[in-house]
């Protein structure tokens, strides 16, 4: 086992790691920009280091500087958390060229998967239902209009690198379809530095389901049952649950199943999730998978009561995972809800400065992950999650009974958050019948 | 009466940076602001570094990472910071002298140590001219980013 | 005098941006404007009453429930306040008139109002001498522990 | 079902009900004394009512005020928490008598139990073992001698009416035993106005074990398996736990079985807690029981994932357990720590003032029940437990490191506090070990 981790990470993840590495008796880490010194999780840690300026380029995307301060701390393990260089393979490569693992797949994995449209090849190679689309990256405009004349209207565009929704469009016809790919080639190439784009056919009002995968370094490999995240806005996700209240027993048996198929077949070995769309008729389509642990791994661990950082970072280590699928019981309802510091009356425009008041939910069912507290300093550098608030109860009702509680209880000043929307949405009828699509919070609010 | 845009400007420029005070006088003209002293005036964010380009060589700023040399610097002496995470040498090699030591007289191309990191070394430059008044780092000992390492008395 | 406008938008800039002081001087024109710390400004407990004795049947003290009644009353009148929790009634039977109303006089011994619990009937006296100035809460209504019932101008 | 419920009680306990309330969609009034005005728990009620002055005999302890209380916020049923008039049959029957449910026991239950010595023949009756020791109350001084020569000293004196270790004594001799009859007496007239004492074998070196009753109106009893509250100091329970690490299969069985028995024996119809000692070759003894929630309870709800307020309330509603002893289904292993403002270097003198500094640990298997916030005045009027710090794991070691790091987390400024005395408990070898009895603190610190 790894005897000291750095953290290349900031926030709520960074603390979540953490925590795992006390309970691993595994030193740890962390490092830190000039805008996140003096954060209260900083002090959690063995050592912190300061690596750079506030911006995310000067700091925690600086991979020599990471491998440096992995270097001086005397770490054998580098954990990228989420986003940042989480899913960069030349990152882990230069980490592993260093003697120092990368808590993530092999290189060759995350390059296979990161990449979408060598993905969809892989999924189908396995058998695994994908959205009828271009095999790989558009040439030209002409493919594409021929393309989607075959699939039919409307299409979606995506962009081979992207995720989150950046470089993404739905063309209704022809002409659309020619400007929306200038406009997705162009964010595409803003967001990251790869303008190439892919389009596929448009799936009405889908859900967005996940399988959480765990895998080893032995060729094990278990799922660790779905999550709902359909509520979304703008492809962010605000809300996910497990399990999923619109799949039935048979549907969730194939999903979890093909998400593993699709595991074994890129010979994946660490924490993933295979992310699928799930149309009003039940039929599921493979989209993408992220190579990393997501900021709702924690929806999964309640209802499966397995540590996902933990067993990922005993994976890094080469162990194997020292159980099997039919060891994996889910057991109640388990619901996630992202408190983040933006103005749902301002088009969800994020909100910096000092949390002044800042009282958190507690008692039976509740979990809390957030690394915010009176006095903490919210800066404008980095994304808005400042809390992930979380329940786990017997049934749905009760789980929903209990976030709505929760919810009331959360307090936090002066700073505009999602607290509001998500009283809201635990309140709605189409959500608490289970009844909304990805398009739900656009067409509502 | 002042220009209110301008006065919204300084409150803008006050709140991102975090100030809890704000006086400007011009002759006739005089505007204060004031804010109040955040909760967690315990948490460490005020010793942010104000600027914050991207590589701060040097600089009489207070630095949060100096603690209170930094502030008794603030005063006259001017500090050469790190510009990365790694090693420090006081030495090109354990055979030869240091660089510089107190007293050395530095001008804004003198080397005044390496840095290692992931075995490649950099020469670090005073950038700056005077005296080296004290030495912060011990030769091999490991500095962050923006950790000051000279405490330098300008000429 | 400067154009109120522009001091309302002094005042939103203020709010929004969370001040608590801010004060423009132009030549003649002076503007000073000043915001409560919000420091602990939000805990309630400096509403509890500075007294804790066993049970406060009258007194001018800042009773907590009374809110800016008690903060007026404090300066000249006097509170009558319920010893327990109960339903108030102004009168000994609905035929009746009330014990007392707005103008009325009391001394120590004047039985104000009733107040009912567990079936139980209780008169309450006004225990101080001056006339009503207010009755605090209506009849047939809910009333806690220390609750202010009615205001009263000494004589 | 309940349609109002008035918390006849203050801090944590309330916030609990009041949580409990909310998820069961029943409305909640909850009273208040002049020195928790403003408690930010109230505002999660959907009425607060101030029932008179600091001190609990001018608010908390009268008994016809709550009652009053009750009838103007028109609830049918009053939640007497712990504490204050919890185990006061009287005023339970007075509640009824006003057509107003006390969510306990029924009043003969608790009478019956609630006197030691009645106790002590219900579980002769029920063939559940006791100590050996006077039956029922000691007529005089003679007796006591002529007993204790006959049990052997050293005898344990106890008053009848006790609780919390108030007139409690150890006799090592003759003279010895009358001196301490004397002061027994003296205390247990002052704090219970009753002075009648009754002794019993001393049993050296026990663990506190105790069965956690879930009973109806309908004659339903389950258990849910056993507390170990061995970690005391002064009969102050300071960490508890369960499973108990101290008791095999066997043991456990027999001790759950003997607390149905005792109960059913008692006609009890609510929650409630069988106090055993076990020695130290595993016999155990029967030594009280608590007829009302306990502060501990959500550690056998953690490890039974049953909500012991929600159960409590259905089973005064009327309804029917709705379960079955084989439905429980204990999983995993859980410890509580309770964070209490006193000072471990000045012999646990209770602190009060306000909190400004107030930060609670969070993250996977971690429980936190507090009424406490930054700006909370903790008064001195009351009892000095700030917050109940639970976590729940697969395995006990693995429970004991998540407590340390979650006990690393919690910051509480500038008060004294437990916490750095349940940090070094966390560590020391004999916890770890399982292996202390209920004299372990005093002998250790």
């Amino acid at each position: 086992m790894f005897r000291r981790i750095l953290i290349a990470n900031r926030g709520e993840i960074a603390l979540r790691i953490i925590r795992a590495c006390r309970e691993l008796n595994i030193e740890v880490a962390c490092v830190f920009s000039e805008d996140d010194r003096g954060s209260a999780y900083l002090e959690l840690a063995d050592q912190a280091i300061c690596i750079g300026g506030a911006s995310p380029k000067e700091s925690y995307l600086k991979s020599d500087r990471l491998i440096a301060a992995a270097e001086v701390a005397k770490a054998d393990a580098i954990h990228p958390g989420y986003g940042f260089l989480a899913e960069n393979a030349a990152f882990a490569e230069k980490c592993r060229a260093c003697n120092i693992e990368f808590i993530g797949p092999n290189a060759a994995a995350m390059r296979l998967l990161g990449d979408k449209a060598s993905a969809r090849s892989v999924a189908k190679r396995a058998k695994v239902a994908i959205i009828p689309g271009s095999d790989g990256v558009l040439e030209d405009d002409n493919e594409a209009v021929r393309l989607a004349e075959k699939i039919g209207f409307p299409v979606m565009i995506k962009a081979a690198a992207g995720g989150g929704g950046r470089g993404m469009r739905v063309a209704y016809d022809k002409t659309d379809l020619l400007s929306s790919l200038k406009q997705a080639r162009q964010e595409a190439d803003n967001a990251f530095k790869d303008s190439s784009v892919y389009i596929e056919r448009y799936i009405d009002r889908p859900r967005h389901v996940e399988v959480q995968i765990l895998a080893d370094r032995h060729g094990n490999v278990v799922h660790l049952y779905e999550r709902d995240c359909t509520l979304q806005r703008r492809h962010q996700k605000l809300v996910e649950e497990s399990p999923s209240p619109a799949i039935d027993t048979r549907t969730r048996e194939s999903l979890c199943a093909a998400a593993v198929k699709l595991a074994k077949a890129a010979r994946y070995d660490s924490a993933g999730t295979v992310e699928f769309l799930v149309d009003s008729r039940g039929r599921f389509y493979f989209i993408e998978v992220n190579t990393r642990i997501q900021v709702e791994h924690p929806v999964s661990e309640l209802v499966t009561r397995i540590d996902l950082i933990k067993a990922q970072i005993r994976a890094a280590a080469g162990e194997p995972l020292g159980f099997v699928q039919k060891a994996v019981r889910p057991a109640g309802h388990a619901i996630e809800c992202r408190i983040n510091a933006e103005d749902p009356d301002e088009k969800f425009r994020p909100c910096a400065g000092v949390v002044e008041k800042f009282r958190v939910p507690g008692g039976p069912g509740v979990r809390v992950d957030t690394h915010g507290y009176e006095g903490y300093r919210l800066s404008p550098q980095y994304d808005s999650l400042l809390a992930k608030l979380l329940v786990h109860q017997p049934t749905r009702p009760e789980a929903i009974r209990c976030m709505q509680r929760a919810l009331r209880e959360f307090h936090i000043e002066p700073l505009r958050t999602t607290l509001p929307f998500l009283r809201k949405m635990m309140a709605h009828p189409d959500f608490l019948d289970g009844n909304i699509d990805t398009g739900f919070v656009e067409r509502s609010f | 009466m002042p220009d209110i845009d301008q006065i919204r400007q300084l409150i803008e420029m006050m709140v991102s940076n975090d100030l809890v005070e704000l006086s400007v006088r011009d002759g006739e003209t005089e505007v204060t602001l004031r804010r109040p002293n955040p909760k967690g005036s315990e948490t460490v964010f005020h010793a942010i570094p104000s600027y914050s380009g991207p590589m701060p060589a040097m600089g009489p700023s207070g630095g949060g990472a100096a603690g209170s040399t930094v502030e008794e610097a603030a005063t006259e002496l001017v500090e050469i910071r790190s510009p990365m995470v790694g090693t420090f040498y006081s030495a090109p090699d354990p055979e030869s002298p240091p660089f510089v030591q107190a007293g050395s007289h530095v001008g804004p191309a003198t080397v005044v140590c390496v840095l290692e990191a992931m075995k490649v070394f950099s020469e670090i430059k005073a950038e700056t001219s005077g005296t080296i008044e004290r030495v912060l780092v011990g030769n091999g000992e490991a500095v962050e980013y923006g950790q000051p390492l000279f405490l330098v008395k300008p000429s």
